[in-house]
């Protein structure tokens, strides 16, 4: 394929006009044509396509989706990790006026198999042997499946079916079809005459309850949503950002493909799952984003990692770090900081906070994102101290992920920022934040109730996290709506805000709390093993099992003084004092999303778990001190088994509320 | 998986044949009289309890031992001597029992060593790294990727492998053979002291290289059940002799194996 | 024409018509051969239990002598500076152990090596820090050792004997001998000879590879101490010595590395062949060819057997 | 600490096999090539380029040579001395024939001399192994050093036995000679060690260097995957003698002005390993800091009883010092069997992963 021969050469029209990411393909290809577009770290370096080869590549391929029959309107599924080829499935579906539907290439069969018929996908396109094979397991029940696609040919020489085909005989079909002249005037005309309110993807929330619904997003929710977010932290081409979150979700599809292709950026795919860290400290991304739990599994690496430092070096860590707890932040904020910290802080850029970022691979970082949980304060001011850029934002996959985000400058651990632009904010009577935006979805696929449910006449959506905008405009988020709860005397429960006071500990990994119409809260507690363990091997405390660990005396005092810690904090806000922790248990085994404990984004599934483990949470409010349970267990290839425990419980200390005058002071 | 039949087998085209092979040191007979044939394409597997001349065998073959008397047939070549660069230039190429890589070296260099044979720049380029030298260079390394990648090594590629685990160094090993896109593959006992997860790994690395590469197999291995369900063919040694060869279930219910492997006194 | 026949023809009459010319420079051979086999001698004792290249065997066998001279120098009788130069003796082989050798177990021979390199360095520096770098007499008649010579009349001509010659010969000859006995008679030598076939086999029957390797150190170390002795009475002490002892190399070449009596036929052989060739083919060449004849003899030697005289012919395994 | 690898990522293999791929290394490169080449010519002393600059270069390219052989090939040799003699007497040799010739041509062309010497003495490691091959080279250090003694053609009939340095030009500069002066004899040798450790670094990290390092690690293996031992083993010994053979010529040309075979003896073969050995087996930054060390600590050490005024006579200060090298060797063995270039990568990595200790 020669260059001049492809280089878009259809009619130029204005970049107000684009309303589909596959028109701004054929922009970028001439604009951007030999910037780079993607990378790939495979066979040992970064392979690299510019926009004008990845025009040629997904044009090939879109060409030949469209002699396999891929219409419009038809479902397409997108199953792997975050390579080039998935990321051009998208645009080359979209091209042809077909919908993509990216799945999270974890789920299970039976997920898989659930999204695949519901949506009616005609056509899959798996990343690799993996993939196909829990595809092809679904055998005949999957009626409107037709053609199988997979990107990586390895292993898959004895599969002699119809089906399937690799994407390079699809391209190679494709570019067949270029030999006639009108294939590609043909191919744009088409692009061109998509409409904004055509159905860009689809994309199926896991959910904490019932079967993943289908959010239908259309070409206007996209885009827009990706140009204003664009506009908000001032992106452009020269971005570079590295693709590690599942492609189904929501987050990185904007990130990675909607921001991607509306501002020229370029997109870097790691070599695999294990080398993420050294692939991204290879790139330095300037833009990064990550859920809290990577921030927190990082900065414990980090702490562990330095206990095995030596005495000077330690020492050093941690003098700048105290410092730059002090100052790191105002210098960031640009507030007025006195010139000796500045120069203190300066050195400290030097010895630490330098190659710190450097090791992290966030020396570049311009803007840096969380989302999907609340952050750790902590663990916020961690990172911005370090002068990473980092920010929160607030946002749902009905909403082309911007709800609130926070505009440099005004950063606050505990809020979300302010609206997103073009978003308008409501607190309902009942406390439940509700939106209204371009982003906003069109619909649950073959799903009126929910939709309706969700959606108001006028375009409001409910987001069902209970919520108040602060005396600064800023938005600040409790808890999911329907899980806040009263104890019996009527204070106010927010689970999920005790919850992560508690999970702000590196040592605890996750935690559950109940109270709901009971008399007091009790909290059943995960620990986090790498940092439970690191800590055990150092104060030679032996254990052969996660379950032994867990139920080790010594790490029962730890969790009970960090409970006795957030009581404390409790005990200071107002409306928070009176549900403090008073019984807790750790449990015995982690939370795991193949037994169903945890959404694929890996989100505590509350009543699951208050079922699956009803008698543990009966023996917190009996006031028994230990319990006896058996759990059925799944393991990693399916079988089936159970662990057994006797689980203890403890009581904790509460603390008196103190009045916010007293704190004051 | 689809095991070559009988019939593919007799209508197979002779990569190798060794003939009436007899090697002795110094008055100790390492292997008598041994003949069999391997075909294009096949899993041949050579097996036989401890001491019965399975190495040795395979040294014959790449002209690291000089047998006494009989011939090696390789693609239609005669020959008894030959120096073992001769045998690998010819495309023979092999792995060892106890690991034999270059310790000093990473993952990269040496699979990039497995290439030597493809690498003929001359002195003048290699000084200054420069043009047709680094050009050459480039080109292998690409193909030595593509290796690491059908491995699954990539995460070790700048690994010193004398840093590596057993079972990793195995597939390195492995890794480097292949890199001399032979088109007979010697692999001496390449399961010996792995646990059954890395043997399934192996196994199916060997099976992959076979169906993937078209590449023709002679493996010597211990363990009877990997090769059972590996091997096209066996040839089952004892005390230097060939007692049996065939077909994996005409092999098994052979007496003289049987009473090989259980130690009946001769 | 002429250089053929120098090659070939006129040596061997020259032999043949001064045959006591011949017996005198065999005699000189076999008494240079006889020091060469007794460094080649310390060189295999050390070999053979520890398996350590020890290069420092040369600058032992000056390290002793100086020390035998010294304590009798600062006033002592012979025969109590014999004893104390042998407790030097005993205490370096103890130090080498300590200091050196514990550390380096396990290491590459080349490192070995290198490790009596230093040694060998050190010990000169120390060595001529005490006493003097200048080249001193042996304390020979001190000792009681024969001096004079006898002259023999053979074959209408004399061959001159030292007796001091004599004397090395026939103390090399009891040393021999009773490293022979020692190796086979006692515990501690059939533990060595253990060592040498198999460390883990010799741990395993409670031997103390640390013990042993001082002991054979010390065993090496009396052998340097009469090697001293009778290199020292011929010329004199001093460090210019190692380059000779390089010497034991080629020796060691012919004679096996772990072989004594491969050492002493090696001495012999090099001894011998190097008088022969400097004599009667050296001044073809110019002279002086002693310093390099050995080395390509042993050269020579090794193309056509590289395992050596005694040595097994060598199957190499994959 | 200082590096700042983020953001270095290699879009082709090309710059992924590029001998120094971080962008700092290169940087520190470009930072010692300014010290050596601007900053010691402008600041250096005469006593300190002349005794201690010059010696060290002309060492540290020997050591490269004598490491091409130990270190990357695991052929053990003892007759360094020599091959650096052979590079000296031919280069003086071809002063008096060819007069008019550039001398630095000179100087490099001795190395073939050398590398063909070093290649016949190279033959029998096809057949010996380890500590024997330790004879074969010392056979050829004591017979070279015998024809540098009785062959007189190679020192001109000189009365002295000695060869002695002319005087000579190169672009209307005296480079040799009592009258060159030390900066420009140390800017070539500068030079000439720059270009040669550059070429010996392209070598290694090629095809050939690759067959150096199989023979080395697992000389049957190598066989086996097609490499001719004969063909990688000569090419080491004539590389190896070739590098030996400029740094003889060198040594006597730009450093000591004149030499007899002295010069060439068994001691400085032993010099030269202990260089390799210390600095580290199969690095070429280790046969820098290995003949650093060897070569400027005992020039320190001589300094010191000076500076702080103890009188201790010349002759028991070398003996000291013989006594602290060879405990220094010893210690070294102990404490780092991989020499100074394992300390040096160690300290690499440290900065590296800087704070974190791994």
């Amino acid at each position: 394929m020669s260059a001049d021969k492809s280089a878009a050469r259809g009619e130029v029209r204005s970049i107000d006009s684009l309303v589909t990411f596959p028109q701004y393909l054929l922009l970028n290809a001439r604009r951007f044509a030999t910037r780079p577009a993607m990378r790939h770290k495979n066979y040992g370096i970064w392979q690299s396509w510019t926009w004008l080869q990845m025009h040629e590549e997904i044009r090939a391929f879109s060409l030949g989706l469209k002699e396999l029959g891929l219409d419009k309107g038809q479902k397409i599924a997108i199953i792997g990790a975050n390579r080039p080829r998935l990321y051009w499935t998208f645009c080359a579906a979209q091209a042809l006026g077909a919908v993509p539907v990216p799945i999270y290439s974890d789920s299970i069969a039976e997920e898989m198999e659930y999204v695949l018929e519901h949506a009616e996908t005609v056509m899959a396109v798996c990343q690799d042997q993996e993939q196909i094979d829990k595809v092809l397991s679904m055998g005949k029940k999957l009626k409107t499946l037709k053609t199988i696609i997979y990107d990586e040919p390895r292993g898959m020489r004895d599969y002699d079916l119809d089906e399937l085909r690799s994407f390079e005989d699809v391209q190679k079909l494709g570019e067949k079809t270029l030999g006639s002249k009108d294939a590609a005037d043909e191919w744009e005309k088409n692009i061109y005459q998509a409409k904004g309110d055509d159905l860009a993807v689809m994309l199926y929330t896991s959910g904490t309850t019932g079967r993943p619904k289908g959010v239908m997003l259309s070409n206007d929710n996209m885009v827009k949503t990706a140009i204003s977010a664009n506009e908000f932290d001032h992106f452009d081409e020269t971005e570079q950002i590295v693709a590690y979150l599942p492609l189904a979700w929501v987050g990185d599809h904007v990130f990675s493909y909607g921001q991607a292709f509306t501002a020229g950026y370029c997109v870097c795919c790691p070599e695999s799952a294990e080398t993420v860290n050294e692939d991204r400290r290879e790139i330095a991304p300037t833009y990064f984003f990550a859920p809290p739990r990577v921030f927190e599994i990082m900065l414990t690496a980090i702490m562990v990692r330095m206990e095995d430092a030596g005495t000077f070096k330690k020492k050093m860590f941690h003098y700048f770090l105290d410092h730059a707890s002090k100052v790191g932040e105002k210098i960031l904020n640009g507030e007025k900081v006195a010139v000796f910290d500045r120069i203190k802080y300066f050195i400290g850029e030097l010895m630490v906070y330098g190659p710190l970022k450097n090791r992290l691979g966030f020396t570049n970082v311009k803007v840096g994102y969380t989302a999907g949980e609340a952050i750790g304060p902590e663990i916020f001011r961690f990172y911005r101290s370090l002068g990473i850029n980092l920010k929160q934002l607030y946002g749902q996959t009905e909403a082309s992920v911007y709800i609130s985000a926070q505009p440099d400058g005004e950063i606050r651990a505990e809020t979300v920022g302010r609206p997103s632009p073009g978003v308008e904010i409501e607190i309902a009577d009942s406390g439940e934040v509700m939106y209204r935006s371009p982003g906003v979805f069109v619909g649950y696929y073959k799903n009126e109730k929910s939709t309706k449910e969700t959606k108001t006449k006028d375009g409001w959506v409910h987001t069902g996290d209970a919520g108040f905008i602060d005396d600064n405009g800023h938005l600040r988020i409790i808890d999911r709506a329907k899980d806040v709860g009263k104890l019996i005397d009527g204070s106010m429960f927010a689970p999920k805000y005790i919850e992560n006071k508690l999970k702000f500990f590196p040592n605890v990994k996750e935690a559950v709390a109940f109270g709901d119409g009971r008399e007091f809260v009790g909290v059943i507690v995960n620990i986090d093993l790498t940092s439970v363990g690191n800590w055990a091997e150092r104060n030679n405390i032996a254990y052969a099992s996660y379950q032994e660990l867990a139920a080790h005396p010594q790490v029962y005092k730890m969790m009970a003084e960090h409970i006795e810690q957030v009581n404390r904090d409790l005990s200071g806000e107002e409306m928070m004092a009176g549900a403090q922790i008073s019984r807790f248990l750790v449990l015995h085994k982690e939370l795991d999303a193949d037994d169903g404990e945890l959404t694929r984004t890996l989100k505590v599934r509350r009543n699951f778990i208050s079922e699956r483990y009803a008698p543990l949470i009966e023996a917190i409010y009996d006031g028994s001190t230990e319990k006896y349970v058996d759990t059925e267990v799944i393991f990693e290839d399916g079988r089936k088994g159970s662990i057994s425990a006797t689980v203890e419980v403890r009581d904790v200390k509460v603390f008196a509320p103190v009045s916010h005058k007293e704190a004051a002071e | 998986m689809s095991a070559r039949t009988a019939a593919d087998i007799a209508v197979g085209e002779d990569l190798l044949h060794v003939d009436d092979i007899s090697l002795s040191f110094g008055g100790v007979k390492a292997i008598q009289n041994i003949s069999f044939n391997i075909v294009k394409g096949e899993i041949r597997a050579i097996i036989g309890p401890n001491g019965a001349g399975k190495t040795s065998m395979l040294n014959v073959i790449n002209g690291f031992y000089h047998p006494q008397e009989g011939t090696i047939t390789f693609l239609g070549e005669e020959r008894r001597k030959m120096r073992p660069y001769r045998a690998a230039s010819q495309g023979i190429s092999r792995t060892f029992q106890n690991v034999a890589l270059f310790t000093g070296m990473s993952t990269l260099d040496n699979i990039m060593a497995g290439r030597s044979l493809k690498m003929h720049r001359n002195f003048f380029w290699q000084m200054f790294r420069y043009g047709p030298a680094l050009n050459e260079e480039i080109e292998h390394r690409r193909a030595v990727e593509e290796i690491i990648d059908f491995l699954e090594i990539e995460h070790i590629r700048k690994t010193p492998v004398g840093q590596l685990p057993y079972g990793l160094q195995k597939r390195v090993e492995l890794g480097r053979a292949l890199a001399a896109e032979p088109s007979l593959l010697l692999l001496d006992e390449p399961m010996a002291g792995m646990n059954l997860e890395e043997k399934e790994d192996m196994s199916r690395f060997v099976i992959d290289v076979n169906q993937q590469f078209g590449t023709t197999i002679a493996l010597i291995e211990h363990d009877m059940g990997v090769v059972m369900d590996l091997a096209d063919r066996i040839v089952v040694m004892d005390y230097g002799k060939k007692i049996a060869d065939g077909m994996p279930k005409d092999v098994q219910s052979d007496q003289n194996v049987i009473d090989a492997y259980l130690g009946v006194a001769h | 024409m002429d250089l053929l026949f120098n090659i070939f023809v006129s040596p061997f009459i020259e032999m043949v018509t001064m045959p006591d010319f011949l017996l005198q420079v065999l005699w000189e051979g076999f008494v240079s051969g006889t020091l060469y086999a007794l460094i080649a001698l310390g060189f295999v004792l050390i070999f053979k239990a520890s398996g350590v290249f020890n290069f420092a065997q040369g600058i032992m066998v000056v390290f002793a002598a100086l020390t035998l001279v010294g304590f009798h120098a600062a006033g002592l009788p012979a025969y109590v500076s014999l004893v104390l130069a042998l407790a030097v003796m005993g205490f370096l082989a103890w130090g080498v152990e300590r200091v050196v050798l514990r550390h380096l177990v396990n290491q590459p021979d080349l490192i070995l090596f290198m490790a009596t390199i230093g040694l060998s360095y050190f010990l000169i520096g120390f060595g001529e820090l005490i006493f003097g770098g200048e080249p001193k007499s042996m304390i020979t008649e001190q000792l009681g050792l024969p001096t004079g010579s006898t002259t023999i009349e053979i074959f209408d001509g004399i061959v001159i004997l030292q007796h001091l010659d004599i004397a090395a010969a026939a103390i090399a000859a009891i040393l021999v001998a009773g490293l022979a006995l020692f190796f086979s008679k006692t515990r501690i030598g059939r533990a060595l000879r253990a060592v040498a076939d198999d460390h883990q086999a010799a741990l395993s029957v409670g031997i103390s590879l640390n013990q042993i390797w001082a002991i054979v150190w010390f065993a090496a170390g009396i052998v340097a101490l009469a090697t001293g002795i009778m290199w020292g009475a011929r010329s004199d002490v001093s460090f210019a010595l190692q380059i000779v002892a390089l010497k034991a190399l080629p020796v060691l070449i012919l004679g096996g590395f772990t072989s004594v009596p491969g050492a002493i036929i090696g001495g012999l052989i090099i001894g011998f062949g190097e008088k022969l060739f400097e004599v009667y083919w050296g001044g073809l060449l110019g002279g002086g060819v002693e310093g390099w004849f050995a080395y390509v003899i042993a050269l020579i030697f090794l193309l056509f057997r590289p395992q050596g005289l005694f040595g097994e012919k060598i199957i190499e395994r994959v | 600490m200082f590096y700042r690898e983020a953001g270095q990522y290699k879009t082709s293999y090309k710059a992924d096999q590029a001998i120094f791929p971080i962008f700092q290394d290169r940087m520190a490169i470009v930072f010692y090539l300014l010290v050596a080449f601007v900053a010691i010519p402008y600041f250096g002393s005469d006593f300190f380029i002349t005794s201690m600059m010059i010696p060290f270069l002309i060492f540290s390219l020997a050591a490269i040579g004598l490491n091409i052989l130990v270190g990357y090939t695991g052929q053990i040799s003892l007759g360094t001395g020599a091959f650096m003699g052979v590079g000296a007497y031919a280069c003086y040799k071809m002063t008096s024939i060819f007069p008019d010739v550039n001398i630095i041509i000179l100087i490099i062309s001795s190395g073939i001399f050398s590398a063909a010497v070093g290649m016949i003495f190279g033959l029998p490691s096809l057949r010996i192994k380890g500590f024997y091959l330790v004879v074969t080279t010392l056979a050829a250090q004591f017979f070279l050093e015998w024809c540098f003694i009785r062959v007189p053609w190679l020192y001109n009939y000189n009365d002295s036995g000695a060869i002695e340095v002319p005087q000579r030009e190169a672009l209307g500069v005296i480079v040799t000679g009592a009258s060159a002066t030390p900066t420009t004899r140390y800017l070539i040798v500068l030079a000439i060690v720059v270009a040669m450790t550059w070429v010996a670094s392209n070598i290694i990290h090629g095809r050939i260097g690759r067959s150096w390092m199989m023979i080395r690690d697992m000389d049957i293996a190598a066989e086996l995957m097609g490499i001719r031992p004969l063909y990688a083993k000569l090419s080491a010994f004539a590389v190896s003698s070739f590098y030996c053979g400029v740094a003889g010529a060198m040594m006597v040309f730009f450093w000591l002005g004149a030499a007899e075979v002295e010069s060439f003896d068994v001691n400085h073969s032993f010099l030269i390993l202990f260089m390799v050995v210390i600095g580290g087996l199969g690095s070429l930054v280790g046969s820098f800091l290995g003949a650093a060390f060897i070569w400027i600590l005992p020039v320190i050490l001589r300094a010191i009883p000076d500076t702080i005024g103890l009188d201790i006579n010349a002759a028991t200060v070398e003996h000291i010092n013989f006594m602290i090298i060879g405990g220094l060797i010893i210690f070294f063995l102990i404490v780092e069997p991989h020499g100074l270039a394992r300390l040096w990568a160690l300290a690499k990595q440290k900065l590296r992963v800087w704070p974190f200790p791994y």
